[in-house]
């Protein structure tokens, strides 16, 4: 059976496995006078019959689809390996493949040699009965676990309690996911920025002022001029996001407020969705529109006024980039600014205050902590945003405040380096790990400074 | 409640209009979307004079106190008709500045309301915002001052700038009080101001009240009778929306004019 | 198990890579390969990573192969490669319609582009001071050097160098003596870019350089021929030691900057997926590749005649790599 | 105290000036609400008027004879008859008979260059669905090569772009299009097929579908766990370090570049559970990692605006946490997450980066069936065009644009919709 | 409020205990963050017994209302020490099921605090939650009841699906009650239940209590002597956070073992 039909088969199982909990749970409160008989609600019997029927069952599922495969590998390779044609990995993963597509009918049988033959007959046999066991053993295990989760349905058992307690453990195991992504990010950078500290000291890499991977740290370059020091792509990064939470937080911000107190039920329900088109449109596009738009009209603005602007500037890029991330402050904030109570207005404007003073003074504050979120994650949003720089702010490496100058970033460096023609343990690639690393430490350590400096200006209204 | 009828086109009996009146309210009919909560109510209020408002509950008492300093703009959906005059100006004049009109005309709420900030800037936000100080220490002295007037400085006066929702219920109501009149408003509009309050902060408030009453007008809603008898000038007393019956407090609780008004009074102590 | 051909690699060869996949499925009924533009190291160290099924098949690349890859990938496993070189690419300096048509000389790139050039004396060198083309050359516009160009992680841009830079450079006899002497210096002088901001590093997007020209008729672009022949009406190609970037002159040599496009195939795979050895076919036919084939429709500069008769031949035979390339 | 009327004319003294800052207020309001439309505006008309020629492609009228033996074919249900038959030979011959003035090599190539390089499979097709053809004639309209597309609409608007035409071709057009034999029609490939190297022939219904496919999952996954991650860290989890641990962890996590999530789902998901490269699969779980962070942080925002006083309510009755939660907090903040999920869908929707490291950027004709299959997504799709060298493809790019904005569109409005249902103020 | 000091290692004077206490406190502390707001109060509230808290505001009568249900556990920083024990069993015991207690042990607030749904929804609520309804009609009928018991029905029945937020205060208030009692709690504990009530609904509450405490355990944080004199049976009162006499209701209002009772009491008529 398919495991998308067996999982289906599960959840109507488990479905069915409800309605049964619900009648048996049901039945046993009609002598006794009524479900407050009960210890819990009729449905949290339900639940948790229909918890004990599908979840067991789909972890095994889970479970077994992941090491179902490499398993029946080995089974199956185990005989071609007996037959002596193996001689070093390569040639098993390429024996695998071949069993895999003649057991797949892809390549022909002819001229094969009979232990791959043998062995391809073998992998769909496996392949059956891996099918069969585990469709008998899921189902098994589903209908077991039906079987039980009925009959605890007592009227005094807990239901509750233990329905809550899974789900409790569902909702910290979603919380957990953040430190495993957090822990599978470092792990896929950690080894290779250590690889890459081992040719360039880290303490050149974070203090350097100078970025210049062109002439690469090769065996047969010593003593060239490539140079890795990251301040400058992370001075370059601060610029252009500085350009863009200037341009996003006022317009943003004041955006969130008109649309929550100013204006009208029509003009917010059309507006609101209309700004949060702008986080969607693809960051090529936005890439595009500061290359060959923004920076010219801003070039020429600044010749006509007799500025010397570079035609990439930290400018162009970094306005445009504010201009997209204008939706996750307006949004944020104008969903946490309506949600203040109306109570607090009331008092404000009671007391003689005008509309914007009640706004600034009285309904921002206590909307603080979601209106610093959406500007944090606006300002990481900038700071991780990739595309627009690549396109429009060049990848010259200034150590500059200017922003009519060219800047580079750390995400730009990152991108041309993993995606360029590199030999793939050359220095410059392995920089953009550790230009990664050092960028996770770096938000890090923003992020703890962000949330102490929340934590104490937080207005908890009633 | 005795469940007495309105008389379909009721007309308000007693003294309902005053000789030298601060607000004149005449024919103002509220309305909650298509619900009129109140009904073609007249009524004046003098210069100095405290006006209690009482009545059963849901009868409009917090709406007709809230149409005095249109605070019933806020909420959605609620239509003010007729006229609201101050000084003889009207309220609902377009031309009318509303930030004015509330700062003269001071309001308690019902619920106590403080703002998420510190005990201090409670108080001092008024003042702040109108400019009422000059120096933090005439700042610091319009609060202590008002937390003074309102009973409850020497409960907070060590915990000023801890924040105002961490107070009590009664804590709260006197915090709001103090606020309203940090701001010296010539009106003041008390909600039942002394619904959460102790028989000795009531009588702090009560005696503001009428400390306040030498200079300024006050409309007090309230449910014990005994305090409106205890403070009032002139007693209103609201049925399902309509003003039924306004004298002097005196002559309310002795000898009501209107039975509607009567039944209460009495339901109170039979 | 994977029934598609899977190719990845450079993105210069990927839109002549994707009409002969496209073609090839249309035609034959196989399932179309499916073609992932990763650049060529990249494309590198995925086809290097071993073999069997979660590996591809095919990488493309715009230069050949490098020996550390090589080696790279014979230790994965990847023992038996074979290497198609398929055609030209030509790369282009030009600049927008709407200014002076340029005639460069690689010593004068050389001499506007590089980091540091030599000085009055030999042996020295001196940080670059030209500012405008005039400083490089007299008779050239007074006009502020501005070249927008690929990133050093990028191959058009080594090739550049390469081709153009290092030419340009051995003009200084001095200098062109270190490549046999001081391998290491003649390389960092002839082969680093100034990085004051006259030579702009502009990524990898050859459209976005060409709009980005049009936009800024003071600045010159560097990028492939393909962009040049479709863009005829915004830009121009400025000509090179006095030969103009044409299809015919790069074809037959003339115009000196042109590099090699390759792709290599793990013979292990053939036989395992299927279609590979009929994508060989297509790709090598003559209707592809070959002087009037559709490849050279869509701006791929063919390789003479003779080479890809011998070429066709050796790879009907699955011919690999021995190891004893000149590979660099 | 001051008195009331030394108040109240310092009120009223102040009064001016607090205006002026009222109306500054609004006005600042207004300019950010019209700079944020005039953005959309701008961005919408920029690419429309770039895009909206390519809902257009030209065609060409010809008489064709399906003449079995020019084909080489004798039964209709021979694959390998059909693989190896020259459809080409068809539409040459067509040409031929409508142009006879065109002589030598260089001549006739210029002359089948008219029509575009993959029409002849489209007239295999539909020689295939509708076998009578064979051997008889008919008047159909074969779509023009991209060159002479961009000519001829070039030509119409009266400002011809002619360098990648030779005065014979030119010639020929005006001919046709005398004719009428020459016209722009709707351009069905748009809409119908995968991508192509050919712009006439390019669709971008592949990416949409990979669109579609990516994105269910990286729904179904991201908002589920996102809000229940954000109700854990808001209502259950104990005020500690490890939580706030978790909580600048997942602030961390919105700002680590998006290419760095393809690196991560490149190790895990490919490498280590073997999912397949370039599948709507392993590209909605990496999209799913990105907008986790996002759907967290903007849930949680919602859930803190709940006041506590409704929860001390629901508490007080006896219900339990979860029920608060269920019966509560979640219908009261819901608004506020799906504006997280609208958000962080649309990031997921126009997003490349991350998927260059998991072969997502690809070319991929054949329109995906399932979650499995190679795809690519429409931003891709966008990218990859962007970077063609045919000119052709410049509209195209726009065009792709506008179907992903629509996409988006739609998306969102659903969502907007049922916020909207669910907005309150209390 | 007069400035009597309260004795540093006070001692509750009068009858604390009870026979048959179904809630029994002993030697409870409750503290906010640094902040002492209950010292060591020991006291029994018997079965069937109506206990009213009295004491000027601020002195601690919500905090230690809130800490018999728990509800202390929700503010942040709150901590409760001692023994609070209902039927004999100790209610700050880790297995206790806290929402089963609640359940048991309801709670009306002293602000008035109605879910943002329907009048029906709010009152049908704990209803629905606790499975005491087998059908709609169950449900119709408690909702029914339990508004007709707060004395409500009349004004809301026709407007039952309309938001409990837009009521008013008094409204809201008994909206709040007839939400506590619909789930029949073994024990009510209100914290100024009447405080936004008009004197006949009010009479409707007390007679309310009288009726409940047939079956049930009540305590009532009251600001009303006349309140505390009408419905209860013993009266604690606070001071400071300090339990300083327990008596009998009659005994607490005629004649206060405690000067500091006594000074309250007066207080209030002086
Ligand atoms: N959340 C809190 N944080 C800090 N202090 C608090 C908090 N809640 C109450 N308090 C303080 O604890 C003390 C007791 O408060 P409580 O609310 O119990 O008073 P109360 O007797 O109910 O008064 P009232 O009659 O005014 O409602 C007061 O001083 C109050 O300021
Ligand atoms: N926002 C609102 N929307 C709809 N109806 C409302 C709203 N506010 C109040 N009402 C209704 O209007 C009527 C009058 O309400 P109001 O608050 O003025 O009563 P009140 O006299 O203050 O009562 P209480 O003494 O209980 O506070 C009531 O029936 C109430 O239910
Ligand atoms: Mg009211
Ligand atoms: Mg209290
Ligand atoms: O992608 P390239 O390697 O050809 O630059």
């Amino acid at each position: 059976m398919q495991a998308s039909t067996l999982f289906i088969i599960i959840i109507g199982l488990s479905i069915f496995g409800y309605f049964m909990g619900q009648g048996r749970a049901l039945a046993l409160a009609k002598p006794l006078g009524g479900i407050r008989k009960l210890h819990s609600l009729p449905s949290y019997y339900a639940a948790q019959a229909a918890l004990f029927c599908a979840l067991p069952a789909i972890v095994l599922m889970g479970l077994w689809l992941i090491f179902e495969q490499p398993i029946i590998d080995s089974l199956v390779m185990s005989r071609v390996e007996a037959g002596g044609l193996i001689e070093s990995k390569a040639d098993y993963n390429l024996a695998l493949n071949r069993v895999h597509n003649i057991a797949a009918g892809v390549l022909s049988r002819e001229g094969q040699q009979s232990v791959v033959l043998a062995a391809a007959d073998n992998l769909n046999a496996f392949r059956t009965n891996a099918r069969l066991a585990l469709t008998l053993l899921a189902l098994s295990l589903s209908v077991a676990g039906l079987v039980l989760g009925l009959r605890r349905i007592r009227p005094d058992f807990r239901a509750r309690a233990s329905v809550e307690w899974i789900m409790s453990g569902l909702l910290m195991a979603c919380a957990l996911l953040a430190i495993f992504t957090t822990l599978g990010i470092l792990l896929s950078v950690v080894f290779e920025s250590i690889h890459f500290f081992r040719s360039v000291p880290i303490s050149e890499f974070i203090f350097g002022t100078s970025w210049s991977p062109q002439t690469a740290i090769r065996a047969d370059q010593v003593g060239s001029s490539g140079s890795f020091g990251a301040v400058p792509l992370f001075t370059g990064t601060l610029l252009i996001s500085a350009v863009a939470m200037f341009v996003a937080v006022p317009v943003g911000l004041m955006s969130a407020i008109y649309l929550a107190e100013y204006a009208s039920r029509r003009t917010r329900t059309l507006v609101k969705p209309t700004l949060e088109i702008l986080a969607g449109i693809p960051t090529v596009v936005y890439g595009f529109f500061a290359a060959l738009t923004v920076a010219p009209f801003i070039r020429n603005l600044g010749e006509s006024l007799g500025l010397d602007v570079s035609s990439e500037s930290a400018l162009a890029a970094g306005s445009v980039m504010g201009v997209m991330i204008i939706p996750f402050i307006s949004s944020l904030a104008d969903d946490v600014i309506t949600a203040v109570p109306q109570s607090m207005r009331d008092g404000s404007l009671a007391l003689g205050a005008t509309k914007s003073e009640t706004i600034r003074k009285v309904v921002v504050p206590a909307a603080l902590p979601g209106i610093v979120g959406g500007v944090l994650l606006a300002l990481s949003r900038a700071i991780g945003e990739t595309m627009i720089v690549v396109m429009a702010a060049g990848m010259a490496a200034n150590l500059t405040a200017n922003p009519l100058d060219t800047v580079t970033t750390v995400t730009v460096q990152i991108v041309t380096l993993l995606t360029g023609d590199q030999e793939f343990d050359s220095a410059k690639t392995l920089a953009a790990f550790a230009l990664g690393l050092m960028l996770f430490v770096v938000t890090l350590c923003l992020n703890i400074v962000a949330l102490r400096v929340v934590k104490k200006y937080r207005e908890q209204y009633e | 409640m005795p469940d007495m009828k309105v008389n379909e086109k009721h007309v308000t009996v007693g003294k309902q209009f005053h000789d030298d009146p601060r607000m004149t309210m005449r024919n103002v009919n509220v309305f909650y979307g298509e619900k009129q909560a109140i009904h073609d109510v007249s009524i004046d209020i003098g210069k100095n004079e405290v006006m209690a408002m009482i009545g059963p509950s849901g009868c409009g008492k917090s709406t007709f106190l809230r149409s005095l300093n249109r605070m019933n703009d806020t909420v959605e959906g609620c239509r003010v008709e007729g006229e609201i005059c101050m000084d003889g100006e009207s309220l609902y004049n377009t031309k009318l500045d509303v930030v004015e009109l509330r700062a003269r005309v001071g309001m308690v709420f019902q619920k106590p309301n403080p703002f998420p900030k510190s005990i201090y800037e409670n108080v001092a936000y008024g003042a702040k915002i109108h400019g009422l100080a000059d120096s933090r220490i005439d700042l610091d002295e319009i609060v202590e001052n008002s937390l003074n007037k309102a009973g409850l400085w020497k409960e907070v006066k060590d915990r000023l700038h801890q924040p105002g929702t961490g107070l009590s219920g009664g804590q709260q109501q006197r915090l709001c009080i103090a606020r309203a009149i940090a701001v010296t408003p010539e009106v003041i509009l008390m909600d039942e101001p002394c619904s959460a309050l102790d028989p000795i902060a009531t009588a702090r408030i009560e005696e503001l009240i009428k400390e306040l009453s030498e200079n300024f007008t006050i409309a007090i809603v309230t449910h014990s009778m005994q305090q409106a008898a205890r403070v009032s000038d002139r007693t209103a007393y609201f049925h399902l929306g309509q003003l039924i019956e306004v004298n002097p407090t005196e002559q309310v609780f002795t000898m009501p004019e209107h039975e509607l008004t009567e039944g209460y009074i009495t339901g109170r102590f039979g | 198990a994977r029934e598609n051909i899977d190719i990845v690699g450079s993105s210069t060869v990927y839109p002549f890579a994707t009409v002969v996949a496209e073609r090839f499925g249309r035609a034959t009924g196989n399932p179309t390969p499916k073609i992932e533009s990763t650049g060529s190291g990249g494309g590198m160290k995925l086809f290097c990573d071993g073999v069997g099924l979660g590996y591809p098949d095919i990488t493309n690349a715009s230069r050949r192969i490098k020996r550390s890859e090589f080696k790279s990938c014979q230790e994965n496993g990847v023992k038996e490669i074979i290497e198609v070189p398929v055609g030209f690419d030509g790369i282009v300096i030009a600049n927008s319609l709407e200014a002076e048509p340029m005639s460069l000389t690689r010593r004068e790139l050389f001499l506007a582009l590089a980091a540091k050039i030599p000085g009055e004396n030999q042996g020295e060198l001196i940080d670059n001071p030209n500012k405008t083309w005039k400083d490089v050359n007299p008779e050239l516009p007074a006009v502020k050097i501005e070249v927008l160009g690929p990133p050093p992680t990028s191959g058009t841009r080594d090739a550049f160098v390469e081709l153009a830079m290092e030419v340009g450079c051995e003009s200084f006899p001095w200098v062109k003596s270190l490549s046999k002497s001081d391998k290491n210096l003649f390389k960092s002088i002839c082969h680093s870019i100034r990085e004051d901001g006259m030579y702009v590093e502009a990524g990898e997007n050859d459209n976005l350089i060409v709009q980005k020209l049009q936009a800024n008729p003071a600045a010159l672009g560097i990028f492939g021929f393909s962009f040049l022949d479709q863009n005829a009406d915004k830009v121009r190609g400025s000509k090179i030691e006095g030969v103009e970037p044409s299809f015919d002159n790069i074809a037959d040599k003339s115009y000196p900057v042109s590099r090699p496009l390759y792709f290599y195939v793990k013979k292990a795979h053939v036989g395992v997926v299927p279609g590979i050895e009929a994508f060989l076919h297509e790709f090598t036919s003559e209707k592809a590749w070959g002087d009037e084939g559709y490849l050279a429709d869509k701006g791929m500069i063919p390789l003479p005649k003779a080479t890809r008769d011998a070429l066709s031949e050796s790879i009907r035979n699955l011919k690999v790599m021995t190891g004893q390339e000149d590979l660099h | 105290m001051n008195n009331s009327a030394e108040n109240l004319r310092r009120i009223q003294k102040s009064l001016k000036k607090r205006y002026f800052v009222e109306r500054c207020f609004l006005w600042s309001g207004r300019a950010a609400i019209t700079l944020g439309l005039l953005a959309v505006l701008v961005l919408f008309v920029d690419i429309t008027s770039k895009g909206y020629g390519a809902f257009r492609s030209t065609e060409i009228l010809l008489d064709i004879h399906y003449d079995a033996d020019a084909l080489g074919i004798d039964n209709l249900h021979d694959e390998k008859q059909l693989a190896f038959a020259d459809w080409d030979v068809l539409l040459k011959n067509a040409l031929r008979e409508q142009f006879p003035d065109a002589s030598g090599r260089k001549e006739r190539k210029q002359l089948y260059g008219l029509v575009s390089n993959g029409a002849g499979f489209d007239l295999k097709e539909r020689l295939i669905a509708n076998p009578k053809l064979l051997n008889t004639s008919e008047k159909v309209w074969i779509i023009a090569d991209d060159d002479i597309d961009t000519y001829y609409k070039s030509w119409l608007s009266g400002d011809p772009y002619a360098e990648r035409m030779s005065e014979k071709q030119i010639q020929w057009i005006e001919v046709l299009d005398e004719q009428g034999a020459i016209a722009l029609k709707f351009s069905k490939n748009l809409f119908t097929r995968g991508d192509s190297r050919e712009p006439e022939q390019a669709g971008i219904w592949g990416a949409v579908m990979g669109s579609l496919f990516t994105l269910a999952i990286t729904f179904c996954l991201s908002f589920p766990i996102g809000v229940a991650a954000a109700i854990y860290l808001e209502e259950f989890a104990p005020r500690n370090r490890l939580t706030d641990f978790i909580e600048v962890n997942i602030n961390n996590l919105a700002a680590v570049p998006s290419i760095i999530f393809g690196l991560l789902g490149l190790a895990i998901f490919i490498n280590f559970f073997h999912v397949p490269r370039s599948a709507p699969l392993v590209g909605g779980l990496v999209l799913t990692l990105m907008t986790l962070p996002t759907i967290i942080i903007t849930s949680r925002a919602a859930i803190k605006s709940v006041p506590p006083s409704i929860r001390e309510a629901a508490l007080g009755m006896g219900a339990s946490r979860h029920q608060v939660v269920m019966h509560h907090v979640l219908p009261l903040s819901m608004p506020g997450m799906l504006t997280g999920a609208i958000i962080g869908m649309a990031q997921a929707l126009g997003e490349t980066a991350p998927l260059l490291m998991i072969g997502m950027v690809a070319f991929i004709v054949d329109i995906p069936q399932g979650f499995t299959d190679p795809a690519t997504v429409l931003p891709v799709q966008i990218f990859l065009w962007a970077d063609s060298p045919e000119r052709a493809f410049v509209e195209k790019t726009s065009a792709a644009i506008m179907v992903l904005l629509s996409f988006l569109i739609v998306m969102n409005m659903t969502a907007v919709w049922i916020r909207k249902r669910l907005e309150r103020r209390w």
